[in-house]
């Protein structure tokens, strides 16, 4: 069992050290050293990146550009990768579907989704889908997280999913999605946005094409997020959102744009947001992911036995742990999830319930709703046993007279 | 304080109001997107009287209670009576200011002020309301 | 002659005491008071707003939503009027291009925009303009700002223009255009970026459609902006970016939306950036904008005098100074505005040199590029006497013997 | 450290590589969309060496004095010899570390080594000699 406390990084747990924050995969806390620099960036260099020939501007280019590697090296991926920033992992999602999907997809051809994935990444793909006339298929799953059906044929042209489903806390075989897709000729679209931070990710051992990432939820500031894709691809794409930074010539009339990555980046730039992310990045490197991996499967591990010990809770997810990422979904017999998470919030418990943004993922379950507990790095033991306390009290007051 | 008092866990529990209602003259159904509510609220109206009203369907502990406190508030009631305390509810849970007289009128329902201070669950505790707004407006 | 100094409101003058800082149209420096209250938000009530039944997430729900509210009030736009929140003024403009105008121009329609338009605003409208066939028309301003055609008709759909020319400083007479271009049944795209901030705005005298800026040019973090709009405008127009929090149902086939104006805004959006706005909103209230225009009324006037007495300067935009923004676009004689600038910088003078993202303004004065000084409430009468001498400077180096 | 050394000064001033060559075996264009530059290099080959070479167009003080240094630096070389000058030129500026030796072979070109601090003037200071790049490989 894990001891460690890492709580202490995290000013927000100074102002209410009674909070047990179990929604991590919606969005993380922010260490000390995030907000300090991205506090001194404001202080130091802050200005507009890529355009000045001054000394501000210049120092901003380059912790923009530094931060374009910084992310490379973190997922392991070499010089055939770049980086994108953008505001969140959803517009990185919809530049995807906007421009390489539907530069690409013809009609008839079908692009394949995990029925697990986020609304962020089925949106805007039913919309190319749509307005390409292209074929929309499901990867089922069932509710262990275990996939029911095989949907990828010669015709498919792109697959979907996130690498951890946020509604079933499955790790997915990406090793084996990704070379299945590649071998008829398909492009895959990896959602990383509860992998990154949380597992050791290896671009080397792997051959991905689009990733898609949000800071937020790695411990960065709010509005960075981006993608890291196969510059071949990123060169053929058009580009998405234009305007200034993004250019090369603008006439009256036409337009020819920049090249990559740069063409994907209009307006100006949040600097400050990278310099976050970067900080986000040292942060989870000087512990290490494998320690930090090692500390939520532990926290995994003891709320798993925790909530099976009570007879009223269903579990959603796989039985195999190390299939599993930081997070759990799970109902309880007789209380609505809404209810289970006001209830836990009047004993400062903070946890997620509803469709977590995975709708047909619980139409297909069969599920209205369900309850998630999501941890990060600074979740301890002593979380979890008031998070089952909670849980325990929702039933009270709910008039179950449970015997454990 | 807690939401979850006594008289709301005894209409989430009691079901009185969860019924079917021969001969309803008005069905309305509504749907919370976020949490997966569903509910229906069936009214039968006489010579601009709530004769009688019920519902069916699945919902949280707030969104049940919140609709049979008000199916208990209206019954028998003037339909112009039921909007001024439907309208009163509804500024209530937005954080509003409503007359003494009104908040007075709207009895248990009372307890549903604190949903003013819970963005997340106002569409729960307002689902029913919403379904009598819009079969008041409907006449 | 204005005597203000408000330095001691922005850190990085304690870093660098000595910059003459003069790009405040690219981007602002941040008040105390902008940096300290996002950090405070991380260390308060840092969550993801909308989506939790918790304490931090009902914080992070109110304050977002108060941030509409208080960008509404600042504008003094009624409650016809609603706010979505974007990364920044060129994302909010590929917005309305890609839905208002997309869904409302149709081929033969004409779409007039002001010469001296950013290529933010410029380009998304290109782009419309051919996927639908219609026509991109110009308003075309001469040196000192001045309009020399009248390209409004009756066909006439969409009217977009600056409100303050980022190439020419000049102010245009915004509530005119907006009448006549109502009178054609035109819908106006007013870009506030140069605006906001720096001018008392009212939209309770104007009959304003769309408008849009970014924060980090108005003393707010960078990666927040947006567009203020009428909502009947808005209820009219179909989503943009598409995933989370924008949605009411998603099928696997099909997706109904939010309401106005979460439908437009995807993914977890940027509270501390609202926060931060907030911030920037009350600091800018706090000395008010009467104050701060004639601050840098002040300073336009007095660099005006300094630049008019150095016989090999040329200076473009309006004559009439209270037409004129805060900045002043030159061009030194015998010297590339690129080397002014790198020269400036030898001095620890910050300014803008090239085309200031307005290539199509830029051709149709003919000139290759420009320097630009900008100021802010920071910038003083010091300021500007060190950006004169360092004009100097650069013309010794460059050779030149100078009487003045 | 000024950029603006008198040698730059002295190019930029001279105009002796400014001007139209005759009989030209190669010529291109290279623009720099960010401020405007636009210049044209203009090279004679005779059997592997570059015989004349000249420019013209408009531009920064950093490009025209580049442009000019690069020319007076290749005139009379081999074609082999100019690209691996090129090559060394070009990762300098990129600020990658270049061989005592080929930074001897740079001579006056060697001022130009603070652009790898000057993100937003590089494409100015390379300008010519990405014109050159593409001359030779065409070849
Ligand atoms: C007039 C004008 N419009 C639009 C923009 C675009 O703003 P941003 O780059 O923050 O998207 C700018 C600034 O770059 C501007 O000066
Ligand atoms: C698996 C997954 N993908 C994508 C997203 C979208 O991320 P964001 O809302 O930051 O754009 C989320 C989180 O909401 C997620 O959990």
């Amino acid at each position: 069992m894990t001891t460690m406390n890492h709580k202490g990084d995290f000013p927000i747990y100074e102002t209410h050290p009674g909070m047990v924050y179990l929604d991590h995969a919606a969005t993380s806390h922010k260490p000390d050293i995030v907000t300090r620099r991205t506090e001194s960036y404001y202080k130091t260099s802050n200005s507009s990146p890529h355009r000045g020939a001054y000394l501000l501007s210049v120092k901003s280019t380059e912790l923009y550009d530094r931060g374009r590697k910084e992310v490379l090296d973190f997922l392991g991926a070499d010089e055939r990768y770049s980086t994108v920033f953008t505001k969140n992992a959803t517009e990185a999602l919809n530049l995807i579907a906007q421009t390489h999907v539907m530069e690409n997809v013809k009609a008839g051809d079908e692009i394949c989704v995990s029925i697990d994935a986020h609304h962020s990444v089925i949106v805007p793909l039913q919309l190319v889908a749509k307005r390409k006339g292209a074929i929309l298929k499901y990867l089922y799953l069932d509710r262990t997280g275990t996939f029911e059906n095989d949907a990828i044929t010669a015709k498919t042209k792109i697959l979907a999913l996130p690498w951890i489903s946020n509604g079933l806390g499955k790790i997915h075989d990406v090793k084996a999605l990704l070379k299945r897709a590649h071998d008829v000729g398909a492009v895959v679209i990896l959602d990383g946005a509860q992998a990154i931070g949380h597992i050791p990710i290896d671009f080397a051992e792997l051959d991905v094409d689009f990733f898609t990432f949000s800071g937020h939820k790695m411990y960065a500031p709010q509005g960075i997020g981006g993608l890291v894709a196969k510059k071949e691809l990123l060169e053929a794409m058009p580009p998405f959102l234009t305007g200034g930074d993004m250019i090369e010539y603008v006439t009256e009339q036409t337009t020819t744009y920049a090249g990559v990555p740069e063409r994907f980046e209009a307006g100006t730039q949040n600097v400050a947001g990278v310099v976050g992310l970067m900080a986000a990045i040292d942060y989870i490197k000087s512990y290490g992911l494998t320690k930090i991996h090692e500390h939520e499967m532990a926290l995994t591990s003891y709320a798993l036995e925790k909530l099976k010990a009570l007879p009223f809770i269903e579990i959603y997810g796989p039985e195999d742990i190390s299939k599993r990422g930081a997070l759990i979904t799970f109902n309880v017999e007789g209380i609505h999830p809404h209810d289970v998470a006001s209830l836990l919030d009047e004993k400062w418990v903070s946890i997620r319930a509803g469709h977590h943004c995975t709708q047909p993922l619980m139409k297909h379950l069969e599920l209205s709703a369900s309850c998630r507990v999501s941890y990060g790095f600074y979740n301890t033991i002593e979380d979890i046993d008031k998070f089952v306390d909670a849980v325990k009290y929702a039933r009270e007051v709910f008039g179950y007279v449970d015997v454990y | 304080m807690s939401m979850y008092t006594e008289t709301i866990m005894w209409h989430n529990q009691s079901g009185h109001n969860k019924r079917p209602l021969e001969g309803a003259t008005h069905v309305e159904r509504g749907n919370n997107p976020n949490c997966g509510d569903d509910l229906s609220l069936e009214v039968t109206l006489e010579n601009g009287v709530i004769k009688d009203a019920a519902f069916s369907g699945s919902g949280c502990a707030i969104s049940q209670a919140s609709i049979s406190i008000m199916i208990d508030l209206i019954k028998d009631k003037a339909v112009m009576d039921a909007k001024k305390i439907c309208d009163a509810y509804l500024s209530m849970v937005k954080g509003e200011s409503v007359s003494e007289e009104m908040v007075d009128a709207l009895e248990d329902a009372q307890i549903f002020e604190g949903l003013s201070k819970m963005p997340a669950r106002v569409k729960c505790g307002t689902l029913g309301w919403h379904c009598l707004k819009t079969v008041i407006n409907q006449l």
